[in-house]
């Protein structure tokens, strides 16, 4: 444990945590004015659900030995989780840092099932995720797990967090079904600038991200910070050439979707490529999301915020690039197919097929069990009213127009004089 | 049957929709507005470039009523709205031909009469 | 001439464009407003505070026809805006003294024919 | 007394409103509007969606005046909003029964006649 | 002074700064349109006012030994603040950091007071508030003053900032009295993505507030950093439920609320705590902010954005359950009551009474003095119209329709062409 | 190399990233809502096209020694730049750090031609300036170029960075020419809160900007830090006092802008001179640059969001005061005029001079040369109905009513039931 170390990791941390609120800017974005809240808070709710359940259970579940699936309950309720060394930092920022990886996740299938699902079977969802799909993989793959067993790249998460959250989304799409206006009315985002907010925000958190993977300040680090600053860079001006060559205009949501493109696709690479290869991945990365953007728009699959084709697609891209352009001589750790060792991409391709089975079962599975007790969706009518008003009981954007101060009934005595006596438009019967 | 439209303060709408509701008034129609009539204007300033609002910020509203009940609507309006300050704005009474209630298909009085 | 003035429900906007179309109804404006009706109004809460929105969102359309189009032009929104729940609306026709097209300068009937 | 509601184009407005205070027409009321008409659509593509714009922004002028005026008013807003090009709106002359300014109670002609 | 220590206390100095920037839009996301960019710039300001009284007066006041209740001049206007050693820092960044203390806590008060207070009188009590108010609480606690000698336990200003601006915030609500519709229309927030947006960055910026309250980048600052992230997490499940038992619905105004609550609860206990007494007392610290908010509601008391509720009692909630949570196998200085110290709770609620006393009892004189000099309030009239119009002459969302361009009547030669000519609709008697 | 020197660094490179979203919020907010997109575009295209630009080819340009005008060839492409220390920390890292420098600068110049380029074009000049005038001029004073040689003093790139952009801005204006409506019509800023939220988080990216190009965590970054802090708190009050002297309001543009202000005056200065040397330099630096702004809106001259003003003419106050105060006591490089030596004020003039000669007649040549190729603007008729949908096909605020959703012709089957039959409103030619 170094001042040094310490002073990144507590940095990346809060880059980290600040990535949810960021998503919540990315997604509320793209949601009609009426659901706006809802979906910011889809994102920050994952603080408390999935925050709490991590620091409860999900960290001994995914960092302490137990089989090569799962860990034990040692580390439970943060038992034994204190100031002692942990690589370079304290353990209890280890614990912290590793949470606020298990809150983006669960946070990002949220956008596959905008507009339309209850929020209380949502948090049901939402905590159980944190705890039964995202702890086992990080085990697997960071906890000296099987994965981790074989081999597999994962710097900062492309697997863990990409695929898993990807795969998660095109399985709550399924088990929550479409809109009742998908397909049939055009479904305007409400607030570009937001989306350009929250990619901007993703982008500073992303470094924290990926930069702080290397749980040091150290080259391991500069390289994955350098190399998220790249790719993204190369995404963003790929997509733009495809958005040009298609429709003859570059647009701002492509721009956005584009740098989270980006850096999902240099995650698990992060630390293992050189630089120039972050930038021919970055920019190889594009071309699958953007068709398969353009192919799900076409289908019945509502993943409304395209969660699949941004985090899914990108993460298995960047996952068997990761398999491609790893290179030794950068990282000290695995050379891939283009460095001579074609086997680093059939571990990669492993790792994506396992993450993809479990997740996208497990996370189907646990959508089917919460609708067995309470009601997936929200009613039509709701859905058509929005869920601002309906589930939350706010609005996005209050005027005020026509609205009645409704005053408590058990006013204090002081407080009795200025509220106005009680009364309602419509409680008598006269009309014009 | 008449539609009667007024323009009024934002801040006084709620006062108005309380008279309107006391003259058993009941269903209208607002839109946000911006009038312009003796008021003040207002001077902005954006960096170097000054500013003057011709415009200033009313609610219009539209109610359709049956000739019986524009007296009272009228007033309603009138005394709730009323601020004896330049800008209070205007009420205009318009003849209107037939009414329909969408949810029903009723015409005319029927269509603004309430159902029980 | 008259104009159809009609206040339909936010969500049924497109449907009614789409009948108004297949009715071969041409030009129209529309506005957004709010609305005050039967509608069961919704409780909103802010911090300590309780709030009653009486108003719920609807849009205004203002279409100006020639007279033998009045009759297709409100069924057109009839069928198109009804859901038969409270809050589906109401249609005003009110009568038309005179149109102008600013484009050319054209009047009354010539005025809302569409150029060929 | 009349009641002229003009659809303009948004970018046309202020020479609207200095062609009406050159016609010495004082007080009125505007709200934003979406038309549509003969305009060419706008063609928009979010992610893998791609829609068209049937409605585009326009701004609505509502002005109360008494007969003789009428004409004057009209053509200031003709001449004023007029590019020749497809889009440039209607202005319709709708009867109206009564007026009240609401600052005094004054009726009808009064009402629309500035104090001095 | 080694580099670790300096980069993360840069980091933290940073992340406070920019917590008054995003409680500006907390805030400003809870008023009405017409007063958005005045509660904004109430925020905006203090980084001017606050911050310079800080660099050129305030610092020496409170981190110079003068006596138990208020330092010296002897660093009045920065002599003497260099670049030599203050703890594991340059003085001269130690004064930069405890400055982004002062400008937050004078800038908290502003919650209580929008929507009606002139501008300029504002400005006048702020400045003297950072002075007058903050400096000597400062001093008291972490300048070397009596509360220090007592003992009282402040991590990062639980009192000092918390206690001492909500109070103040209660006087001001007092002296400023209420909005001419207060309890009489609805006044609804007009924009609470922005109240989100706000609560994201705060605790952004709080990380380094309490996790720089280490004044270095070690065990102590870890730990006061994951106190900071698990203790809202608790309190924003809390609250969740506690809205959802009330009215059947979680808010989002609710879920900025909590992350603030908790972030103030926490402040004290930050570095004192194990992070499981940290999640309880996160927990625990919902209850009374929350049914303060709801009483406070019911009264004609328009602490209008609920300073009192969030900081005052949160503040308090925190100062006490620091003397009941405080570990000194993990702070190496004090115990609580729970771990055998009672006495701790004793001195905490002395420290707690202590401010609110003199914060309070000042902050009111403070406004009177200047409502001798000057206004405090604005015209009904303006109140109706809006501060921002009035106060600033500008829209915080302008339209630009009926906006006519003034052409300066000093022209320069070149710009005489573009200029419109001088008209007004209304300069002429003609009517229709 | 050591840890903390590298935490910093990561940090200050992540910080200056994050200022070109900003600067695209600061913009974008005081354009009109048709325009909001195409200007928040300009600066994040800033992210893709300078920033790739720069790793290929600009680093090598400006930082390998070639002659003293500019670098060569040989890190072309990024060879030879690896995990190796240059400085205190990687190489790699040194070559991101500055990378962000060369973005922000090429975003700064589009506040002078918004709402009316041609999103190609600006493009190409945007790929262009950055090669073309920003990798020479890095040279000169950074890269061991001519500046350097003469003991021009830039700390962060006052000279390098906002006289740069700020000339070339007024060299476009004057290229692209001014808006039609210009002078014509009251254009109104169509959402200020966005302004103030970009002059917070250029603020808090600027730390990282000044603060980190001491390229070590050490004295002199908490130096330039604590400047970079204190001196826009002078330049936002002093530009308060002006507001109100003037018209009788202080403006929440005007806070803004004063922020800006201020951070650019001391960009050049932010390690050379003491702490109170930044209060009143900062408050210096506001009335040249206010008054260039009242000045620049009364002739024809449509430099639309005063880049010049800000940047130009606050870069020039920025580095003519650095000759006046700077102070080897606290720097130990130079003193300036103020301290004995009026002759670094000489070096100082002719460093801005040069650049300014340089910027302004290459930025002027590689607009014409783009015109030659591709038209600059867009034509009136877009113009007017604003560049977010004629350039972008997008709407910043949309609302969907009267949207549309338009089929795939190749819809797949799964999707073909869900799409409404293709019509259009107009397709027939009935009326009513
Ligand atoms: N002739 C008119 N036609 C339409 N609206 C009008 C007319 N005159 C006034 N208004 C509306 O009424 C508002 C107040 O008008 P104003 O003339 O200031 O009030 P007062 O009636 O008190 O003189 C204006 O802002 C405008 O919206
Ligand atoms: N008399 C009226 N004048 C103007 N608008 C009306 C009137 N009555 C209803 N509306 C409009 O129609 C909407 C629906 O009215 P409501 O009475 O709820 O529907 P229904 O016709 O189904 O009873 C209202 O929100 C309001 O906008
Ligand atoms: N019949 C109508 N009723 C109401 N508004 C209309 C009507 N026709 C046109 N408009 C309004 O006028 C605008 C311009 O109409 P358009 O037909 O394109 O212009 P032009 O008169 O030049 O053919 C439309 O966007 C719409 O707002």
């Amino acid at each position: 444990m170094s001042e040094g170390h310490i002073a990144w990791m507590l940095v990346s941390t809060a880059l980290v945590l600040l990535m949810t609120p960021a998503l919540g800017f990315f997604y509320g974005g793209l949601v009609r004015a009426k659901n706006a809240l809802n979906t910011l808070m889809m994102s920050f709710a994952a603080l408390g659900f999935v925050g709490l359940g991590w620091a409860l259970l999900g960290y001994s579940l995914a960092f302490t030995t137990g089989t090569p699936l799962i860990g034990g309950f040692s580390h439970a309720l943060l038992r034994g989780v204190g100031l002692e060394a942990q690589g370079e930092i304290p353990q209890i920022l280890f614990m912290a840092f590793q949470g606020t990886f298990a809150i983006i996740t669960a946070a990002l299938i949220s956008g596959a099932i905008v507009e339309r699902m209850r929020f209380g079977s949502y948090l049901a969802f939402l905590a159980l995720w944190g705890l039964l799909i995202y702890a086992p993989v990080a085990h697997w793959v960071w906890g000296g797990g099987w994965l981790a067993d074989l081999g597999a790249l994962d710097f900062a998460g492309g697997t863990v967090v990409h695929v898993n959250a990807g795969v998660a989304a095109l399985a709550a799409a399924l088990a929550v079904k479409q809109r009742r206006d998908y397909g049939r009315q055009a479904i305007l985002p409400h607030h570009i600038p937001f989306t350009l907010l929250g990619a901007a925000l993703l982008w500073l958190g992303w470094f924290g991200f990926n930069g702080g993977s290397a749980l040091a300040a150290n080259a391991s680090a500069s390289l994955a910070f350098v190399n998220t600053m790249l790719a993204p860079m190369a995404t963003l001006v790929a997509w733009m050439a495809l958005d040009v060559l298609r429709t003859g205009k570059s647009t701002a949501v492509g721009m956005a979707t584009a740098i989270v493109v980006g850096l999902v696709a240099i995650t698990p690479a992060a630390g293992f490529v050189a630089p120039i290869s972050a930038v021919i991945l970055g920019g190889l990365a594009a071309v699958p999301s953007y068709y398969a953007l353009l192919w799900r728009a076409r289908t019945r699959l509502d993943d409304s915020l395209d969660v699949f084709a941004a985090h899914g697609v990108g993460g298995i891209s960047g996952a068997l690039l990761t398999g491609v352009f790893a290179q030794q001589s950068w990282n000290g750790v695995a050379d891939g197919l283009l460095f001579g060792n074609p086997q680093q991409l059939v571990v990669q391709a492993i790792a994506v097929l396992a993450v993809m089975a479990y997740s996208g079962i497990g996370s189907f599975l646990i959508l089917k069990l919460v609708g067995l007790v309470a009601t997936l969706r929200v009613t039509p009518a709701t859905e058509s009213i929005g869920l601002d008003v309906s589930e939350h009981g706010e609005e996005a954007y209050g005027s005020g127009e026509g609205a009645i101060l409704v005053p408590s009934s058990d006013l204090l005595a002081a407080g009795s004089a200025v509220a106005p006596a009680p009364r309602s438009l419509q409680a008598s019967g006269g009309d014009a | 049957m008449k539609l009667v439209v007024a323009i009024v303060r934002t801040e006084k709408l709620n006062d108005v929709l309380e008279a309107l509701f006391r003259a058993e008034v009941r269903g209208l129609t607002i839109t946000p507005a911006r009038g312009h009539g003796g008021e003040t204007e207002q001077v902005e300033t954006y960096r170097g470039t000054t500013i003057k609002m011709e415009l200033s910020q009313k609610v219009r509203l539209e109610i359709g009523v049956s000739d019986h009940f524009v007296e009272p609507t009228v007033e309603a309006i009138m005394s709730a709205a009323r601020t004896g300050e330049v800008g209070d704005g205007k009420i205009f009474v318009l003849p209107v031909e037939r009414v329909y209630r969408i949810r029903t298909g009723e015409r005319d009085e029927a269509a603004v009469t309430p159902v029980a």
